[in-house]
């Protein structure tokens, strides 16, 4: 049985995934760092040791991401919408739209019975629109990361980020906390104002259901929260919202391993 | 509420709650129709018993559902103003009136009229110019108006209702005057700040409203011993589009007295005034066209726009400015634009210009049409108080 | 198609050098018909600040020029093309006391004797001129161009008061480049040039038509080069009416053979406002990939043709004329509900006409109105005619804000995307 | 960071002290006002007059008055170089251009909107390129070709430079070419005012000798950098609340000032 693989070198984070055609067999999460191609060996290694393969082991490799250019041993590469495309259908095979909330940007994707993309629209050149612009305000207000969702999700009166970069916004939640605003009510003011460009970016493509979420940004459980509450929908959300875009690339390995 | 008998308690209720008056009206039976900017004639809406509603933004309402029509680098104002008729907050009016003043409101026309299915609505072409032809064709375009008016209500616009409704324009326009009189005196007898919650009330009423609310205020504010703004060193002029929201306002009046608001929120609507002719539909175009003194229109040295003279260019365009501050005696003026205001933003280098040649000092600040921005607002509008106190 | 291009760039040349040599210039903004013509046969040379701009942001030298506007106090979101020609005309007078900056690339522009603005289609376009009065000390005339609501354009009389605006303003303003030249109007000249304008333009239009034809005969690029001799009227009209009679020869013979403008044509795209001057090249990557450009930005495109033989008044002619550019699709517009009929309903007509699979949208940061109705023209496509847009930003001075690598990495799961439609358009019954 | 900076009458300078501005500015302001007592070993209520400067001042409770950063800066930098026509600070928040005429501010230009061309540009790629923010100046300094970074979004540079550096681009180049970038566009501020000399830098980016380097290359000019680039704000607050004082008592009455507890402030919005 063969062994497919589907890496993802994305700006901030880089993922990989090792699937045979029984399902997800591994998969792996690091720092892109600087050194993308470095970066891509070392999350092959990984893979490759937990199936306890040669290096050479694996029939197939697509690569994804900004950083794909760097994956020396992939067999073909692919744009990072289609293969979270086809990783979301892989997933949850009802699923006619995901919203994936990157590090870089955020885009939303319809898709049809196959995983094959219908429509997307990207956030546009501006780290508010991404999962930045959380990890922006968490350092200001100096919040962990993993309890910044929790923390939103107590939120009484979020404040209202009606404008500008993600920095702007950090200006904006200092200034903001000198006012004796709290911490919980401004993360989720900074979720709330990622959900509104998420949902306007949703009204840009028309959003189908049922709806996927994936991304960094959907560990984010009170962006996960308001963003439904904004959509007035359910998302699905899957066990490791990050490798969807590599369980993808692994997916298209397979594929194109059956092409030819 | 004893208070409910004093008109600035009034202005400032109306103003906190704009549309509870027209929602009550409409339950009466009367017919509301918005209109986005100062170049629509409501004399026109007022004639045939119809409640001119002006529609603004929201710097507290995050937009996002404009988005699915308009693009993030548009006039703020108008992405808000669209933005709330989406969300159907405006869902008491009857129908809207849109006036080609500016690239902005044509754009959002079109998709106002697309998106939201009002039963009545009507755009107007406004020349570019105030060329005789230019005026004349503006005249053809209230015709236009008439008509599609006239099928909607049923009714006749007679020039006898015409005539009155330009009479009782005239009058809010002529007592706005007499109310601006009050912001003379040093300390003003009157707030900026009041003065927009007042102008903003203006125009959610019908105009018999208006005027005597305007009754009361002056009455009252001509009263006033005490409870009036205190004395500041700056006498301000605040020229604009649109300042819409007391926040922007008390930040102003924070370290200065806001005397005179050229801008869609205060002054712009009411100066001037409708010259009674025989048809009544050739005082209003010129009236429209000569005295609304928004950057949108042409205006240049001499007609025929034959000589270019810097100087006299500035004169024609903004010699009204002189009068303005030596009658209210400012000693300084804001230029408060949002961004991607091409009209106004093409003038500020020649207005600074001109204020500079009648010694004025002055300041370009730009904002987003948002809650935002407020704080940055604040400490550029400081500043410029410290750089002339 | 070439000669054409050729004649666009040498009669250019030619201008440049007639204006260095002392010949009366003109600075005009893009007016759609119903300032060239009188212009022309006046025999005044003309420039336009807003290609000037584009050609200063083309060769890098916009820059400069920006930051003499900048620090005149031009607000900084202006439109890219009039902070640059502001730039450079506060330079050239306040600085060189009128002498051509050395640096200016094709040979510049000379100040003119007077300023011709245009009321149509943006603000920009004369507040800017107003505003170079701080520079110069020259006449500007801000030329009337109607822009009716859809609906209102068929109220009774409508129409007709906005031709009689345009011949009596333009009575006025042939009067007025009289008293400045000193001149006298030629009115058979005129006749003559209108007449030109009209047939090359008709022709210019029915060259289009061909592009209907699988695989389209002809790519945006050819589009985008002989343009100007039809919009501008650059070169000589007799010339280019030849040249275009030529064009539509040499395309209908392509489409005669079946040959197309690219090699292999996957996919039918129509090309939304002003493309990425500086990166044309990346239309080759994109034919590469099967992308085939067929059809473009409405307001560069010539009107839809109307027989003016029965007017006798020539500005009359010329009014209407120039009202088409903008009211020729009104009347389909109002029928099908678009209110938007000039800048966003033809978009409908070109995708649906020439059959297109996608749309690319350009919008672009510092010009609002090429810009603002795009995401409209997107959602009309889509729900309209089941043709999917991919929108890239860019800007026209601000060069670096379009990143064709960014574009391309889209390009793949686009393909996907109008694949999809095309099967959604066959289930509707949409014949493409 | 929140600066207190202590003159005497002469506006000699007593002391100054730095701390980090955290969200709560306010009792930041209180521990860092208390440090600098005891460092001028000054009782509270010996102080006769304080100026609070800069985002946080409306919440130094303590403060006898409140002025914008513009105009202390300026200020500051006054009586550091007294012929300096155009300031420019570059802080983590923002940056700020101010044409300066005997120490009064005639005109400015701010930049809140977008972090670059702000110090927070450098910190946040610093992180990501794995170097400390206060050596990138050397670093940059062994450049020979700077690379050109396209993005003006500091995440989207960001991004672009790990790439570039992915690339095998020299680490000197990439931050020579970020060096670059901020200069631009602070240069891009600037220019609205009409840059005249002499140029004083401040903020604590002035202290990256890579960006003065790049800074002057744009303005085509010298750009003059006090010693502590931090405190020229604390510096011209501090001589403002002299001068202040000074005129009251001259005029014989007695400055406006609040009761001297650094207490903790309740809170007003």
């Amino acid at each position: 049985m063969a062994w497919y693989c589907g890496i993802d070198i994305g700006s901030v984070y880089s993922k990989g995934v090792l699937a045979r055609d029984t399902g997800l067999f591994a998969f792996h999460v690091m720092l892109s760092g600087a050194n993308h191609r470095a970066t891509a060996e070392a999350v092959r290694q990984e893979l490759v040791t937990r199936a306890d393969l040669a290096r050479d082991g694996i029939d197939a490799t697509v690569a994804t991401g900004i950083g794909a250019a760097n994956v020396h041993f992939a067999n073909h590469k692919m744009s990072d919408i289609v293969c979270t495309a086809r990783g979301t259908i892989d997933i949850f095979p009802s699923a006619r739209a995901v919203i994936d909330v990157a590090g870089q940007s955020t885009k939303v994707i319809r898709i049809d019975e196959q995983g094959l993309v219908v429509d997307f629209a990207v956030s546009e050149r501006c780290a508010a629109g991404s999962g930045q612009f959380v990890e922006a305000i968490a350092n200001v207000l100096r919040i962990d990361l993993a309890d910044f969702g929790p923390l939103s999700l107590k939120s009484k009166k979020p404040i209202v980020f009606s404008t500008g970069c993600a920095v702007f916004g950090e200006s904006e939640a200092v200034t903001r906390v000198a006012e004796g605003v709290s911490k919980e009510d401004i993360a989720a003011g900074v979720n709330k104002a990622l959900a509104d460009k998420i949902s306007s970016l949703c009204k840009k493509v028309g959003l189908e259901l049922p709806c996927a979420i994936c991304g960094g940004g959907a560990l984010n459980t009170g962006l996960v929260r308001v963003v439904e509450q904004g959509l007035g929908v359910e998302l699905l959300v899957p066990p490791q919202p990050q490798i969807v875009t590599a369980l993808g690339a692994a997916a298209a390995a397979r594929a194109w391993l059956s092409e030819d | 509420m004893p208070n409910d008998s004093r008109g600035l308690a009034k202005a400032k209720q109306v103003y906190q709650e704009r549309s509870r008056r027209a929602r009550q009206l409409r339950a009466e039976g009367s017919r509301v129709i918005g209109y986005p900017c100062v170049y629509v004639p409501v004399e026109m809406l007022s004639a045939l018993g119809l409640v001119p509603y002006r529609t603004y933004g929201d710097i507290r309402e995050p937009v996002t559902e404009a988005d699915r029509a308009l693009p993030t680098s548009f006039c703020p104002f108008m992405r808000s103003c669209f933005d709330c008729a989406l969300k159907a907050k405006d869902d008491f009016l009857d129908g809207m009136v849109v006036a080609h003043s500016c690239d902005p409101q044509e754009k959002t026309a079109r998709l106002w009229e697309s998106y939201v299915g009002y039963p009545y609505f009507h755009f107007m072409d406004v020349p570019g110019t105030v060329r005789p032809e230019a005026v004349e064709y503006f005249g053809g375009q209230l015709s236009d108006l008439k008509a599609t008016l006239e099928a909607f209500t049923g009714q006749e616009l007679t020039v006898e209702r015409l005539r009155s409704a330009i009479q009782f324009h005239n009058e809010q326009r002529a007592l706005v005057k007499e109310l601006y009189e009050l912001t003379k005196p040093a300390p003003p007898l009157v707030s900026g700040t009041e003065m927009l919650q007042v102008v903003k009330a203006l125009m959610s009423l019908p105009v018999a409203e208006g005027n005597d609310l305007l009754k009361e205020v002056i009455g009252e504010v001509q009263g006033r011993t005490t409870g009036g703004p205190e004395l500041k060193p700056v006498r301000l002029l605040v020229w604009s589009s649109t300042l819409d929201d007391v926040a922007i306002m008390e930040i102003l009046e924070s370290g200065a007295n806001v005397v005179m608001d050229e801008g869609c929120g205060g002054m712009r609507a009411y100066r001037g005034e409708v010259k009674l002719t025989d048809e009544p539909m050739d005082g209003l175009a010129r009236h429209y066209m000569d005295d609304i003194t928004c950057a949108r229109t042409f205006r240049q040295g001499a007609d025929g726009e034959t000589t270019k003279e810097y100087s006299q260019d500035l004169e024609k365009r903004f010699g009204y400015l002189k009068d303005v501050v030596e009658e209210w005696s400012i000693n300084a003026a804001i230029l408060l634009l949002v961004r991607y205001c091409d009209p106004f933003a093409f003038e500020v280098p020649s207005l600074r210009d001109y204020f500079d040649a009648v010694g004025i000092p002055s300041i370009y600040i730009e904002y987003d049409y948002a809650e935002g921005a407020l704080a940055p607002l604040r400490t550029r509008v400081e500043a410029f108080f410290e750089t002339i106190g | 198609m070439y000669p054409l291009r050729a004649k666009v760039n040498e009669s250019y040349l030619k201008s440049v050098e007639a204006m260095r040599a002392g010949k009366p210039t003109v600075w005009a903004m893009l007016n759609w018909y119903y300032g060239d013509p009188i212009l022309k046969a006046m025999d005044l040379e003309v420039v336009y600040p807003e290609n000037y701009g584009a050609a200063l942001a083309a060769t890098g030298f916009a820059q400069p020029y920006l930051e003499y506007a900048d620090a005149d106090g031009f607000p900084t979101h202006l439109c890219g093309y009039s902070r640059a020609t502001l730039g450079y005309t506060s330079k050239m007078m306040r600085e060189l006391g009128g002498e051509i900056p050395a640096e200016a690339p094709l040979g510049g522009m000379p100040k003119p004797i007077f300023l011709m603005a245009s009321s149509a289609v943006c603000d920009a376009r004369y507040k800017w001129f107003q505003a170079l009065g701080r520079y110069m000390d020259v006449p500007v005339w801000t030329l009337e161009s109607p822009m009716p609501g859809v609906k209102e354009l068929f109220l009774e009389g409508a129409r007709e008061r906005m031709v009689e605006l345009g011949v009596r303003h333009l009575e006025h303003f042939v009067a007025f480049v009289e008293r400045i030249t000193g001149r006298k109007m030629d009115w058979d000249r005129l006749e003559e040039t209108v007449d030109l304008m009209i047939e090359v333009n008709r022709v210019w239009h029915e060259v289009n038509e061909l592009r209907k034809a699988r695989p389209c005969p002809m790519h945006s690029r050819d589009f985008w080069s002989a343009m100007p001799a039809a919009l501008f009227m650059m070169g000589d009209l007799r010339d280019s009416l030849r040249c275009f009679q030529d064009m539509y020869a040499e395309v209908k013979a392509r489409v005669d053979n079946g040959v197309g403008a690219i090699a292999d044509e996957k996919y039918r795209l129509v090309f939304a406002e002003l493309p990425p001057w500086h990166s044309l090249g990346f239309f080759d990557r994109l034919a590469e990939r099967g992308w085939n450009f067929v059809v473009e930005s409405f307001g560069y495109r010539p009107p839809i043709p109307l027989d003016l033989s029965g007017v006798g008044n020539t500005l009359e002619r010329i009014t209407r004329f120039g009202l088409q550019t903008f009211v020729g699709y009104y009347e389909d517009a109002r029928d099908e509900h678009v209110p938007a009929g000039a800048l966003a309903y033809p978009y409908l007509k070109y995708a649906g006409e020439w059959k297109c699979d996608g749309a690319l949208l350009h919008p672009l940061i510092s010009c609002r109105s090429a810009s603002t109705h795009l995401p409209y023209v997107a959602s009309l496509l889509r729900e309209r005619l089941k043709v999917p847009s991919l929108i890239m930003e860019g800007d026209i001075v601000d060069l670096r804000l379009f990143d064709p690598e960014d574009a391309l990495a889209r390009a793949e799961p686009f393909e996907e995307s109008m694949q999809h439609y095309r099967g959604v358009r066959r289930q509707e019954g949409l014949d493409w | 960071m929140t600066k207190v900076l202590l003159t005497d009458v002469d506006g000699k300078v007593l002391s100054v002290v730095k701390g980090p501005t955290g969200p709560e500015h306010r009792r930041l302001a209180n521990e860092v006002m208390q440090r600098a007592l005891e460092q001028a070993n000054l009782q509270l209520d010996l102080v006769s007059y304080v100026v609070a400067t800069g985002y946080g001042r409306l919440n130094v409770p303590f403060a006898d008055r409140r002025i914008t950063e513009l105009t202390c800066h300026a200020r500051g930098v006054y009586s550091l170089f007294p012929h300096v026509k155009t300031a420019i600070d570059i802080g983590g928040q923002d940056a700020k251009c101010m044409k300066v005429s005997h120490g009064r501010v005639v005109n400015f230009a701010m930049n809140d909107k977008c972090a670059a061309g702000t110090g927070r540009f450098l910190e946040v790629i610093a992180v990501a390129l794995g170097v400390k923010v206060e050596d990138m100046g050397d670093i940059s300094l062994r450049s020979r070709k700077k690379v050109h970074v396209s993005n003006l979004c500091t995440v989207f540079a960001r991004q672009e430079v790990v790439a570039r550096l992915s690339e095998g681009e020299k680490l000197e180049d990439i931050v020579a070419g970020l060096h670059d970038a901020v200069a631009s566009r602070v240069v891009g501020l600037a220019r609205t005012l009409r840059i005249e000399p002499d140029v004083v830098l401040t903020g604590g980016v002035a202290k990256n000798n890579g960006i003065v380097r790049a800074m002057q290359e744009h303005l085509r000019c010298e750009v003059l950098v006090p010693e502590d680039p931090l405190i020229t704000g604390a510096l011209g607050a501090a001589i403002l609340a002299k001068d202040l004082w000074q005129e009251s008592v001259a005029r014989g009455e007695r400055a406006p000032t609040e009761l001297r507890r650094l207490k903790k402030a309740t809170f007003f919005t």
